[in-house]
């Protein structure tokens, strides 16, 4: 883990703060992006949503993790984090790093350039994530302008290319046209072309596939890996779906309520799962190439994040749970393998 | 009575001071100009085209008639009855009952510079204007009766003619309907044109009019009654009271018209201000509508007139600056006016009792009155009601429009203002008797009973005969309550305490030199 | 019509989003308010020291008693010497009784087309459409004042006038929210169930839009309140000897230098009520919005 | 028509107006559901699978009478629903009902779930009294694995997603429906309680002898639940055939490229086909020739030119390709 | 924005108008006997019979609808028999002073509201929201009849400051435009407020924050436009407001408009005069709402293009 502060000028001025190693020049295996023991509470309507839940994880140069988990086990408000987008009114604990910096404690304007150089966000809505009255290639000129100190008619030429990386069709003739003239595919082409256009370290991809068809999803998910090939950045992939996690990334961090319960290489999450809900999720989703009477099902729903569990969150819904489940909440323990996992009787674990 | 009147000699003392000193060497420069807010501004200015008192208001010192009344000289001693002075005419003489010669006045100027001749004063009582199948004021035929047109006699003598024994000439002579109105200008123009623009031989001469806003006359000096006191003179349009009076306070205004007793402790609080009062030859009354069943029975219509407390509205609503007049009379009436008569008394007792004999059974009285119409109309109508509803008449009041509204079906007792339009029994006839009578429009499709047998004996000039018969008019009219009245009505200006002038009993305001001066250089 | 607004489920393009989080003092305050002024109203022939046309005309436009005026005149007294206080009462009574008719006309009206158009679709829009582009295209004061002018001032016609303001906003509002309830697949379910549609909008969907039909009422109300008041200013209202505030106010500004309390009072009470009306309509909505989703 | 079907959908068609406006002028028309035919057989589910707006949603709708087709019938039972007054037709909503996406919307949000099951008992006279109307609304909740009376009292938006989709089944089993329509039932939900709701159809199934028209976008739980499936591009079924066969062997080169496109927890693809590049084609620009003709990776000349019909190839399977047609007359198909 | 837009809105325009002519010509119809209503009601008999053969009011009814919309065509709206005019002249004096106040009234509610808006809501919660928002209840609550008298009281009759009513010179302007502006821009301002809280909230302008854009570029270039889109359709009915409103406010402050000559038109029945008024306002209310659609079309791209239709 690097914790270099660097100095360096560009356009004329010294930026003190934000370091910019290249991925040749920072050894892999470094830690680009560090959650230590991060916590968030959301204020909700009846009472506070405790919707992260002491997290830590790391995220390496150039490594692709996947994040998975079903609907408001937090993965989101997660995000959010990383680029410090929560609302004013969270209640945050613990830190998050990025590349050394301590990014809660970054005074705004380096906040902006951490949002606009460092780490870049796609999201679930591709469509409402661009402005409707504003022209495909204006927005993504506007960052151009804003980051690189670019000229208007520069900007607009980057734009094209940068529109022809993420393989836009026609990429050109799209810089004129509205958001509502594109499809979902094209839309989050342009969101991915925006983000990519100050070649960021790190692509923190939310649900980017899920308001898309199976068919452009292929596309997208196909567009991401081969941009992380040529351009050597770091991405945080986030679904609900196991299918497309698992396509894409080098490690799997499953969420549930709040918390990584295990955390490892795909395949051995895929193969050898240790937590039971890991095991529940993937047998509960229906395979193409596997054929089975009835699907294993995880019973009950998923716990809701405004009560706080004394013992374990999966306890309830967990069918190998025992006493010991319902009074204390499991640690989280890190194998020889280097996976994490956060359970009292891991599957797979003679007592 | 009319203790209230007692600070007008004083007035009218200094205005005769100031104007001897003022009224002829003032420079343009040095006289002012003066800003008077009105209510409304109205929509024209020819004066025999059924004026309201709001527009003759404004150009009452535009047009001049061959005979003036003297106001001034009547408020100093109201025992005289109206006092007839020349005006456009210098003498007048009775050829016979139905006829009257009049000398005119030579080298007067109309503001278009045209001489004044006889000619204008003929056209002015011609057939195409007045008189005529199509004449262009068909109204105005209905005031002069059965006059015929004015005769010319030579360049400076015209006669008036009417077609019976006719006392009154020089009365209605005197009326804003009969004033002078410019001959060329009135028939190159058109009516239409010269209601928006007029030319008359008064000192203000017409300038501009902005609708709804303002109304600007300058001074014309080439007027006969002598150089004008003021520069220019614009009448603003400010509907408020309180506005107008806030105005005047702030000093944007000169002299505000329109305004009610109970403005007056704000105005005179003010040290530079003061209020300009004078009572209208007019009385508020309330018409009867006798074709309406609860009101068909006189002894309904006597105990409405009765049950009504009129000292107590004059001395509360009016601030006492108004009076009570015993029937249809006023003094301007001169040796016809009987100070003695009773009158309708407050008697509530005799009202309850009349209404028993009437067998009034609690239906609906339904008082109407104008909106925004009359001086504290709307209020003194509710005072009304709260009256009769305490001897037990069923009063609803209603407040209407316009008078289309007023005298539809439904209506037993409306709020008017007819009166002494020229102080002679005769005005009453427009609204009392005749074919014409607005009382046989409205509510006695047959008249009143008697009296317009009674009225044809007005005709003549012997003084004591017509004492008598409009006595026994008075009479009837007290018995059959066809109408009934209220108090004369006031009218109250206020002005800077600098500006000295005399409101009169006429709407129309008199801004001759005789009557306007200020009390030291305007700045 | 704009689409905008005619889609917005919850009429948030005709109406105002608000303040979250008000101070409850506030709205206790308000709804306290209220609750007195509809009891005073209710309760004028028994709350009122006086009737509203008693007059005596020995006091006239005597002070409140508490700046030294007659005793037991708490507002002072008018031009005929009639208590303001009781002809305020009286007034709140008069005023809210025909800004609630009025509501309830404009309401009914627009909330029956509202559904015409979002069940008939098609041309019944075209129709809503053409009358709101109608209505929007006079101004609405202007459009009263000339149905008075042509059919004459009458109690009945001035309560039908004042429905006629804001019905458009139920249309619209009640169009798009039955449209969103058919889109949010309930009613479709109903209709796939077999209910009639007259069962599905009356027992379904009506009570579904009600809150939000209620909070358009409570936003609207201050406007009825304020055109009520301003046509009775002009003398184009109420007419005495009724009285309303519209028309204290208008009979009071004669009197603004010499007896302010006969326009200030009346007016502070127009004020109060439209005000605390906004507030509990905007903390209602609050709530309403707080609810979770359908 | 197949009288041993229960529903039979011949020809259907139906299109939209783009916009529409008081004077706007003529509208183009979109044909979103193109000459569909189909049926489905007692306690058959058939699948109806595509992306969106390929107009499987309309179908669904069409098929259960809630929407008229521009052309074409749908019978149910040998009887055209179209053709039935309103009384006859709302009769008919006994036999055939829908669980749509969103089951929160498909519920009354203000009336408690009981009463709306109960509702529908009292509407259709299913149940004598009041007691036993309740009584019948305890087991079908009990059915649906809702049992315990505290679930009835609720609203809609007191219940898990699940729950919801469960009161929806109950209701429609409540109504003794023969045939239920679920649009898009289970992707609203999370994998596990999806899995849940899978499985309880199929169980209903069993128990009650249903059949489903199942319309979903997710091949994966096609793949589970149905019998056969239908695969529609752009308001035309391009491919329809038994499960196995289209999952072990797809014809139509769209269906190749929507099975390879399905993510998979299984790193090695076995049927890995083409994947997918382009658009889908705006339905209003639809030109002549084979509508997939644009993204497709073997398309010819004829492709460009000709509407390849919907053709029998093999045992009860049809498609609706100029290319799949050949290579299966000329014996194996592709694959 | 296509031809098609701009047509339809046109032709939609063009409905209403007739809708409003035919609405005056109706309401004249049934309120009684027309001719009754538009002579002075002392006209005797055999005058109104003349009048109504010389008026085509014998006429079958479709006649004189044809007639009554030929003749509004060439602006002849009747005469105002009360100063005996044509009623169109008498009402197209009055529009400069109307116009004058209504842009006067405009400016204050824009200059006021539009900031105050924007700042409540980039500074939600704050001192600043509290109080717009407290400035936007108050100010909507308050009747501007009763607004403009306290003012008249406070500026006029206490400090002396301002003249009371009139149009004489620009300081007649400022307390008339302050009363119907003010009340607007509260309205303005809660609007701005809500618009510009919608647009924060929306996915987009998470984006703009993600992409580190600075504040003065999200608010002003991202947020800005799409708040502006709700506002402008606010705009025509603010017109609306602005001519209502102008009817109080100048009965209040005598100012020379068209509000103030309906009041006294109707007071006077002066129907023809009412009916120009009527069809005139309608006339401005319908091009106020044409602009209003060209700018809406102009500022958001989504409207009347291929895929954005008449309604949703």
């Amino acid at each position: 883990m690097s914790l270099i502060e660097l100095s360096f000028e560009e356009n004329g001025r010294v930026l003190r703060g934000i370091a910019a190693p290249t991925p040749s020049a920072t050894p892999y295996g470094n830690d680009l992006l560090r959650i230590e023991n991060f916590s968030v509470r959301l204020p909700g309507r009846h009472g506070p949503i405790h919707a992260v839940r002491g997290i830590s994880l790391s995220v390496r140069v150039g490594e692709c993790l996947g994040i998975v988990g079903e609907s408001g086990c937090g993965k989101s408000t997660l995000c959010s984090a990383v680029l410090s987008l929560l609302p004013d009114n969270a209640q945050i604990e613990g830190q998050i790093h990025f590349n050394g910096l301590d990014v809660q404690r970054l005074s705004s304007e380096k906040l902006a350039r951490l949002r606009g150089r460092e780490i870049a966000m796609i999201f679930q809505d591709p469509m409402g994530s661009l402005n409707p009255v504003r022209r495909v290639g204006t927005q993504i000129a506007d960052k151009l302008m804003v980051h690189k100190g670019l000229s208007r008619t520069t900007a607009l030429a980057e734009a094209v290319r940068l529109l022809d990386l993420v393989r836009m069709p026609a990429a050109r003739g799209r810089l004129n046209d509205y958001p509502h003239e594109l499809s979902g595919g094209m839309c989050q082409r342009t969101m991915i072309a925006m983000a990519l256009s100050c070649q960021p370290k790190l692509l923190i991809a939310d649900e980017p596939t899920t308001a898309l068809d199976v068919t452009i999803q292929a596309q997208i998910l196909t567009l991401l890996s081969d941009l992380r090939r040529e351009l050597g950045m770091a991405i945080i992939l986030v679904s609900h779906d196991l299918g497309v996690i698992a396509q894409t990334s080098d490690r799997i961090a499953v969420m549930y309520s709040g918390e990584i319960v295990e955390e490892a290489a795909t395949e051995t999450v895929l193969d050898r799962p240790r937590h039971p809900y890991t095991r529940g999720l993937i047998d509960a989703s229906p395979d193409i190439n596997r054929v089975a009477d009835t699907l294993v099902t995880i019973p009950g729903s998923v716990a809701s994040l405004s009560e706080a569990p004394v013992g374990c969150a999966f306890e309830p819904r967990c069918q190998a749970a025992q006493h010991k489940c319902r009074k204390v909440a499991p640690h989280r323990t890190t194998t020889s393998s280097g996976a994490v996992i956060a359970c009292h009787f891991p599957l797979g674990m003679s007592e | 009575m009319q203790f209230w009147l007692h600070r007008l000699p004083a007035l009218a003392g200094a205005l005769a001071i100031a104007s001897a000193l003022f009224g002829t060497g003032a420079s343009a420069q040095d006289r002012p100009n003066l800003t008077i807010a009105v209510n409304s501004l109205g929509s024209k200015m020819d004066p025999a085209d059924t004026p309201l008192a709001t527009e003759l208001r404004v150009y009452g010192s535009v047009f001049d008639n061959l005979i003036r009344r003297d106001y001034k000289a009547e408020s100093l001693d109201p025992s005289k009855g109206s006092i007839l002075v020349p005006a456009l005419a210098t003498a007048w003489r009775r050829i016979d009952g139905r006829t009257v010669e009049l000398d005119l006045r030579q080298g007067v100027k109309f503001h278009n510079g045209d001489e004044f001749t006889s000619d204008d004063v003929a056209f002015t009582f011609s057939s195409e204007r007045i008189f005529g199948e199509s004449a262009m004021l068909p109204s105005a035929k209905a005031f002069f009766g059965c006059w015929k047109p004015a005769e010319v006699v030579s360049r400076y003598k015209v006669r008036i003619l009417s077609c019976e024994t006719n006392p009154t000439i020089e009365l209605k002579l005197a009326h804003y309907s009969a004033a002078i109105v410019n001959k060329r200008a009135y028939t190159t123009k058109g009516q239409a044109a010269f209601k928006r623009a007029p030319i008359g031989t008064g000192p203000l001469k017409f300038v501009e009019w902005k609708d709804g806003d303002h109304i600007t006359f300058s001074a014309f000096d080439d007027y006969f009654g002598g150089r004008p006191t003021f520069n220019t003179i614009t009448f603003r349009e400010v509907p408020e009271t309180a506005a107008r009076v806030a105005g005047l306070v702030s000093g944007e205004f000169d002299l505000i018209t329109q305004i009610t007793p109970d403005q007056f402790a704000t105005i005179e609080a003010t040290t530079d201000l003061h209020v300009l009062p004078s009572l209208l030859d007019q009385m508020q009354q309330l018409w009867m509508v006798a074709t309406e069943p609860v009101v068909a029975d006189k002894r309904v219509r006597q105990a409405l007139a009765l049950s009504i407390n009129r000292d107590a509205i004059v001395q509360s609503i009016w601030n006492g600056k108004t009076n009570v007049e015993n029937q249809f009379q006023l003094p301007a009436l001169g040796a016809l006016y009987d100070q003695n008569r009773p009158g309708f008394k407050f008697d509530p007792d005799r009202a309850r009792k009349l209404l028993k004999e009437a067998g009034y059974s609690g239906a609906p009285v339904t008082l109407r009155v104008l909106a925004n119409y009359y001086v504290n109309g709307e209020t003194v109508m509710q005072a009304i009601q709260a009256m009769w509803q305490a001897v037990g008449i069923n009063a609803k009041l209603e407040i209407v429009e316009n008078w289309s509204q007023a005298f539809a079906p439904g209506r037993a007792a409306v709020m008017g203002g007819c009166g002494f339009e020229f102080a002679a029994p005769e005005a009453l006839g427009s609204c009392f008797f005749g074919n014409q009578s607005l009382t046989r429009q409205r509510g006695f499709p047959n008249g009143v009973p008697g009296l317009d047998a009674l009225a044809n004996k007005l005709a003549t000039l012997d003084e004591d005969s017509r004492r008598g018969t409009f006595q026994g008019i008075l009479d009837i009219l007290s018995d059959e309550v066809p109408a009934f009245p209220l108090y004369r009505t006031p009218q109250f200006f206020a002005a800077k305490r600098s500006i000295l002038w005399l409101p009169t009993a006429d709407y129309r305001t008199d801004f001759r030199p005789d009557n306007l001066a200020f009390a030291r250089a305007a700045n | 019509m704009k689409e905008q607004a005619a889609t917005d489920p919850i009429g948030r393009r005709t109406t105002f989003a608000s303040t979250r989080r008000l101070p409850s003092l506030v709205i206790a305050g308000a709804i306290s308010f209220l609750l007195v002024a509809v009891m005073s109203g209710a309760l004028a022939d028994i709350l009122a020291p006086q009737g509203y046309n008693d007059q005596n005309l020995l006091i006239r436009l005597k002070p409140p008693s508490f700046l030294g005026g007659p005793h037991g005149y708490y507002f002072g007294t008018d031009e005929l010497g009639r208590d303001v206080f009781s002809r305020v009462l009286f007034s709140l009574r008069f005023s809210l009784l025909i800004a609630v008719t009025g509501t309830l006309v404009g309401a009914g009206f627009g909330t029956l087309l509202g559904f015409l158009a979002a069940h008939f679709q098609g041309l019944w829009e075209d129709i809503l459409s053409a009358l709101v582009d109608f209505q929007a295209s006079i101004p609405f004061m202007i459009f009263a004042l000339a149905a008075l002018a042509f059919f004459g001032n009458s109690i009945f016609l001035f309560v039908i006038l004042l429905g006629l303001y804001g019905w458009e906003v139920y249309a619209r509002l009640v169009r798009g929210l039955v449209l969103s309830a058919k889109e949010l697949g309930y009613v479709e379910a109903l209709r796939n169930l077999g209910f009639h549609p007259i069962r599905i909008y009356s027992r379904h969907v009506l009570p579904n839009i009600g809150g939000a039909l209620l909070v358009q009422i409570t936003l609207n109300f201050p406007g009825i309140i304020l055109l009520e008041s301003g046509l009775s200013f002009l003398g184009l209202g109420i007419q005495p000897p009724l009285t309303s505030l519209g028309l204290m106010i208008g009979s009071g500004r004669e009197f603004m230098t010499t007896a302010w309390w006969t326009a200030v009072a009346p007016g502070t009470v127009i004020f109060l009520t439209a005000l605390s009306v906004t507030l509990v309509g905007d903390w209602f909505r609050d709530r309403l919005d707080a609810m979770p989703s359908n | 028509m197949n009288p041993a079907s229960l529903l039979t959908v011949t020809a259907v068609s139906r299109s939209f107006a783009s916009a529409r406006g008081l004077f706007g002028p003529k509208a183009r028309m979109i044909k979103a559901v193109d000459d569909v035919t189909f049926s489905i057989g007692r306690k058959e589910t058939l699948a109806l699978v595509g992306e969106s707006g390929s107009g499987k949603s309309t179908t669904g709708r069409i098929a259960l009478g809630l929407m008229k087709p521009t052309s074409g019938t749908v019978h149910y039972e040998n009887e055209d629903l179209f053709k039935l007054g309103g009384a006859a037709w709302r009769q008919s909503r006994r036999n055939m009902q829908m669980i749509f996406q969103d089951s929160a919307g498909a519920l009354d949000p203000r009336m408690p779930v009981g009463a709306q099951i109960e509702e529908v008992l009292s509407v259709y006279g299913l149940a004598g009294g009041k007691s036993a109307r309740h009584n019948r609304v305890v087991d079908a909740l009990d059915r649906v694995g809702l049992g315990g009376a505290s679930i009835e009292h609720r609203l809609p938006r007191e219940l898990s997603g699940g729950q919801r989709q469960r009161i929806a089944i109950a209701r429609a089993l409540a109504m003794q429906a023969k045939l239920i329509v679920c649009d898009e039932p289970v992707s609203a939900l999370d994998v596990s309680v999806q899995a849940q709701i899978v499985n309880l159809l199929m169980e209903m199934q069993q128990v009650f002898g249903l059949s489903y028209l199942f319309i979903s976008h997710d091949l994966r739980v096609v793949r589970h639940i149905s019998h056969r499936v239908a695969v529609m591009y752009l308001g035309r079924i391009v491919e329809i055939a038994s499960t196995a066969d289209i999952f072990k062997n797809p014809h139509h080169p769209y269906t190749q490229a929507l099975l390879a496109a399905v993510p998979t927890t299984r790193r090695h693809h076995p049927s890995a086909g083409p994947l997918l590049g382009g658009e889908l084609q705006d339905p209003a620009s639809a030109s002549s020739g084979c509508r997939f003709q644009g993204r497709c990776p073997f398309s010819r000349d004829i492709c460009r030119w000709v509407e390849p019909a919907l053709v029998e190839v093999g045992q009860g399977r049809q498609v609706a390709c100029h290319l799949a047609v050949r290579a299966d007359t000329e014996g194996g198909g592709r694959a | 924005m296509s031809a098609r837009f701009l047509i339809v809105r046109t032709l939609r325009a063009l409905l209403t108008l007739i809708l409003v002519v035919t609405f005056v010509f109706l309401m004249l119809r049934l309120a009684g006997d027309p001719i009754k209503m538009l002579l002075p009601e002392d006209t005797p008999a055999s005058v109104v019979e003349q009048y109504r053969a010389r008026w085509g009011m014998d006429a079958p009814i479709y006649v004189q609808y044809i007639r009554y919309v030929a003749s509004v065509l060439h602006g002849d709206f009747g005469m105002s028999f009360r100063d005996g005019r044509p009623a169109l002249q008498a009402v197209t004096e009055r529009i400069p002073a109307t116009l004058t106040l209504g842009f006067a009234g405009l400016a204050v509610a824009l200059l006021v509201g539009l900031p105050a808006g924007i700042a409540a809501a980039v500074m939600r919660n704050s001192i600043v929201d509290r109080s717009v928002i407290s400035f936007a209840v108050v100010g909507h609550s308050v009747p501007t009849f009763f607004f403009g008298i306290l003012l008249i009281m406070l500026f006029s009759m206490s400090l002396r400051w301002l003249p009371s009513s009139g149009s004489a010179t620009w300081a007649h302007l400022v307390m008339p435009a302050l009363t119907i502006g003010l009340w607007n821009a509260a309205t303005l301002a809660r609007f701005t407020r809500a618009s510009m809280l919608d647009v924060l909230s929306q996915a987009y302008m998470k984006t703009v924050l993600a992409n580190g854009l600075p504040s003065s570029w999200r608010i002003l270039r991202y947020a800005l436009p799409n708040a502006a889109i709700p506002i402008v359709t606010m705009l025509g009915l603010i017109v609306g407001q602005l001519l209502s409103g102008a009817v109080i406010v100048e009965t209040v402050f005598a100012w020379p408009g068209i509000g103030r000559l309906t009041v006294t038109a109707v007071a006077g029945r002066e129907v023809a005069v009412v009916q120009t008024i009527v069809f005139l306002s309608a006339l401005a209310m319908v091009m106020a709402n044409l602009l209003v659609d060209l700018i809406y079309g102009w500022l958001d791209p989504r409207i009347g293009s291929k895929t954005g239709g008449m309604s949703r």
